[in-house]
């Protein structure tokens, strides 16, 4: 039932954003409450005065939860790379959650710099989760520059318009089965969550959708047991769809069945 | 001399990156250093050369999507 | 978060079928694992060699649950009104799944059968849950016929297929606030189950989502889960989609800011 | 006199329905009674009239959706 | 290749509405450059000052058109019966667009009061096209009253939202294949329009869609060839859409095909 | 009115495959009936016995038409080259729809090949069709590289699916106002083409979905009617559509508008 | 006497529908009219009596989708 | 000496691409020649050398996509 995740081992495949929370406080406590292992974070300049990363930072730490820095913002390999190196400085990790953005408007990855910056990261050792599309192209180069991970979104980031190409991540589960799948970006509800465990991805990553809910801890929860549930019905195994209706109940002896055709 | 410390201009004296971070009085308990688009790991601090001009960015955590 | 359905209070807001499953044992397993403390049931004719109801029976009555019978295939009011009598003596419940169904090929509910049939059973003191189609013509007539439930149509019954016209669910959970909404038939996954819920509807029923799924109790388990997810998240205040990408991590401070343009 | 007992013709010689549905020997713990499409509670068993040809449905629990 | 539409004859199997054009001129302007034949009118009461039907009415006549008056805003079958009497007066024609509206947000149709006026206006003779949902039994139940003519919406009254159900209104088509089709309201585009006649609809009925054009004259011509291309694509057999891709350039001798696996 | 493509002018803005046709003559029949004007074709190697093209070319020449000659199959931006330079010798134009597939089950365009033999094209005089996905990012890179012209994809190769992410090519429009836009692959039904069209893409490329219909001329000339369609309505203006309802039939004056509130 | 035209109070004093609606000096060449929510065919207009409080509705063709 | 043709063996005894299309007796009427991946245009058949092992592709036009 545990979920190995990069050589680590977690019972939550629930990851969760810390950014746009109304406070550190909430953000704490979305995290304590859902259970969540892994969260991401990010690096900025430091305040002319000086002072280090703020509230923030020193309620995050107490958590004692896994950092996946990001490099958001970055629009080139170079950009991405030196971010990295800076996040692993500061968050000593080698978890490094790759942002390429390629167009301003819709926040889409640009696969050509993606797959680079993921070459040289890998080439020095990082465990990168490349932020990605779902085409299937961009996923095999960043699986053949070592990626053991893929974070294709499921629409534009913040949107949470929730899953509105199923057919092609159903393609990439299919096509990378020994690859970590995690859905990052444009989930907003619990139920897309869900409906993506239940393709068989391996994780979800949401920040907008908990940060921006009325009740941020209760929606984290709602999160946590929504991707539970979705695991377990991948696991127990779902119904296949069917094109027309199929009675339940069954119809042989149902006392009226004489006076009616069967 | 003067170099840009996060896209400021900041007055130093000194020839290497440990003395200028103390020189500047900034709390480095979870900053990351670049010079000139390179990260300096802290282990480099004292072998590393600053020249006029030379542009420092001080980074530290931050929430993140 | 106590769920008052017809007078009595659950707390679980999924309502299962019982039909279909692999064995009678299974049943009460998934019942059980579940929590689920409504089931909906059915009558036939007594085999000739004058059994009473079988081991199904004798085993389900131990799960001390609420029955909620239904009156599957019956295509009239009249054989409607007839099954719910008959039914009340069964199972000594004046609660009704009421179906009329009006077409073999799609197990559409009959509106003008169902309606004439829900006038007479709320008027003999029926609590009827009448099975409708999302049209909102009728659904305002069973309510006026004394129906305080209404249970629109997912998809087919049997069909997994889910929500596949979320905007007219909507509309109904927007007109009648005041009645109590459940989702039956056509709910095929737990996401789906949970998108019913973030929507503001009462409850969830299902059947064979559960008793075809490889692992019937696990998928029991993982229903019950979503549905409880898609409550909570309703409760916590959903973030609404927005039709374009917004990144979640803040954009001044990062050290790149300047060389580009905000 | 011959009765229809879920669609099939059987052989009662008794005049009430109480008495038609012992000599059925049929098991009513958990059984609904209709005769000729009206639901008949069980205590009216001992005042209904049984007469030839009368069509007799005995309804038990099911599995249902 | 002619369309035998109750009894008449008539080339083009759109059918216009006749309300919110910018002017009388525009609107016989539409009608004429788009060749259409058959123009829905309505009736309302005579201006006090007596004036019979307006500038609309006399330039109208004009066009020789074949008029479908409607019983639009009618919510009983009373008042729409009563309606067809004083159109049948206005008009001299025995044809009826039954409308009987059961839901002011939506405008949807009432099925009860629908079927109930269709079976009264039958039974006078009248040739009714009712506008109805694609409720598959409500739909029975017209065609049992005796209408010859359905005309089950695309989605809601003046949305333009198009075919929001295409599995429903193809569910129609299939099962009354007798019975003329046509897809009446909630068409906002020529793509809509063509759609519905692929799926073997007999003809489409629009009319804001044309009328709040910028250029309804253009917009008309546009829906009059959409309409063609569409029956003309259901006759010439479409060809059935497939899962996955298939190249259509033929592969074998390309001259690289040693170099990879066929 | 005219179409001005790559420097020259058509009237029709539908552009036909050749492949898959039941005979040469059905091909050119097609082409005729649909004034089709650009046609798409392919190279392979000549067969041992030395005969020419065969059939197909000596009849296809006598339309006189514009020949696009494809790279179908390629798999790098190498093939993709040398492919693009014995076309242009075979057929005498600088025309080359650039296809380069990175993958064989969804046929879909490699990016980074892609980029890279339109990058080399371009710079050699040919007029790229690049045959690309939605992606803005590649979308971007190709137009940077000298392309004029991009050819996203509304689904996959043959599949008829027609346009699965309307949203996206709305974006691809809105962000290259002046590239010309043409949909190539997916499109399986001219209600698709007029969709294209109406979305205010300049062209539409198909194959199979005329090849493949019963009756291919039949269908050659329902697309050419509906991309007619679909290009008039977008120059005329077409309705926003609306989320709900809207009476197109005005309500002041029904007689009985007394009895009932506004 | 007083009748209801088109939801107006008018008076006319004649005792049938043709003479009221001369009186009225309605434009009928495209109306229809119903009296007391009852279509009266133009056929009937001399025969169909007029009374006090009458309702008459006065239809002219309108657009219509 | 031997030339791949369109994958097929072939034995030519020509030094140069113009002679050795003869030779095969290919109708070049439509076609297009890569030798060794490379295309080359009619004008230069003349000038260009034949060596052993060399590969000949000779397309032609095809129905396409």
């Amino acid at each position: 039932m545990m979920w190995k995740l990069a050589g680590k081992t977690f019972k939550s495949r629930l990851i969760l954003g810390t950014a746009q929370y109304p406070s550190p406080e909430v953000l704490c406590q979305s995290i304590r409450k859902s259970e969540v292992e892994v969260v991401t974070v990010s690096i900025r300049r430091q305040n002319p005065e000086g002072k280090a990363g703020g509230a923030f930072w020193d309620l995050l730490k107490k958590e004692n939860v896994q950092f996946l820095p990001n490099t958001a913002h970055c629009r080139s390999a170079k950009e991405a790379v030196l971010t990295a190196h800076l996040a692993r400085e500061i968050f000593d990790t080698h978890w490094i959650k790759l942002e390429v953005i390629g167009d301003e408007e819709s926040l889409a990855p640009d696969p050509f710099e993606l797959v680079e910056a993921a070459r040289i990261l890998c080439s020095e050792g990082f465990e990168v989760f490349p932020y990605t599309t779902e085409d299937v192209v961009t996923a095999e180069r960043l699986v053949h520059a070592g990626c053991r991970i893929l974070m294709p979104w499921a629409s534009p980031i913040g949107s949470g318009q929730g899953i509105v190409r199923p057919e092609s991540l159903a393609r990439l589960r299919a096509r990378f089965p020994e690859t970590t799948l995690i859905v990052d970006a444009g989930i907003g509800k619990p139920s897309h969550a869900a409906a993506a465990m239940e393709m068989g991805f391996d994780g979800v990553l949401l920040n907008t959708a908990v940060a921006m809910a009325s009740d941020p801890e209760a929606m984290a929860c709602a999160f946590s047991q929504a991707v539970k549930a979705g695991r377990l019905a991948y696991k127990a195994g779902l119904m296949p769809p069917r094109a027309s209706a199929v009675a339940s109940t069954p119809f042989n002896q149902t006392f009226f069945s004489e006076s009616r055709p069967q | 001399m003067k170099v840009i410390v996060n896209g400021l201009e900041r007055e130093v004296n000194e020839s290497h990156l440990d003395g200028a971070l103390k020189d500047l009085s900034l709390d480095l308990s979870y900053a990351a250093i670049a010079l000139n688009g390179k990260c300096i790991p802290k282990s480099q601090f004292n072998q590393t050369k600053i020249t006029e001009g030379d542009v420092l960015e001080v980074l530290v955590p931050q929430a993140g999507g």
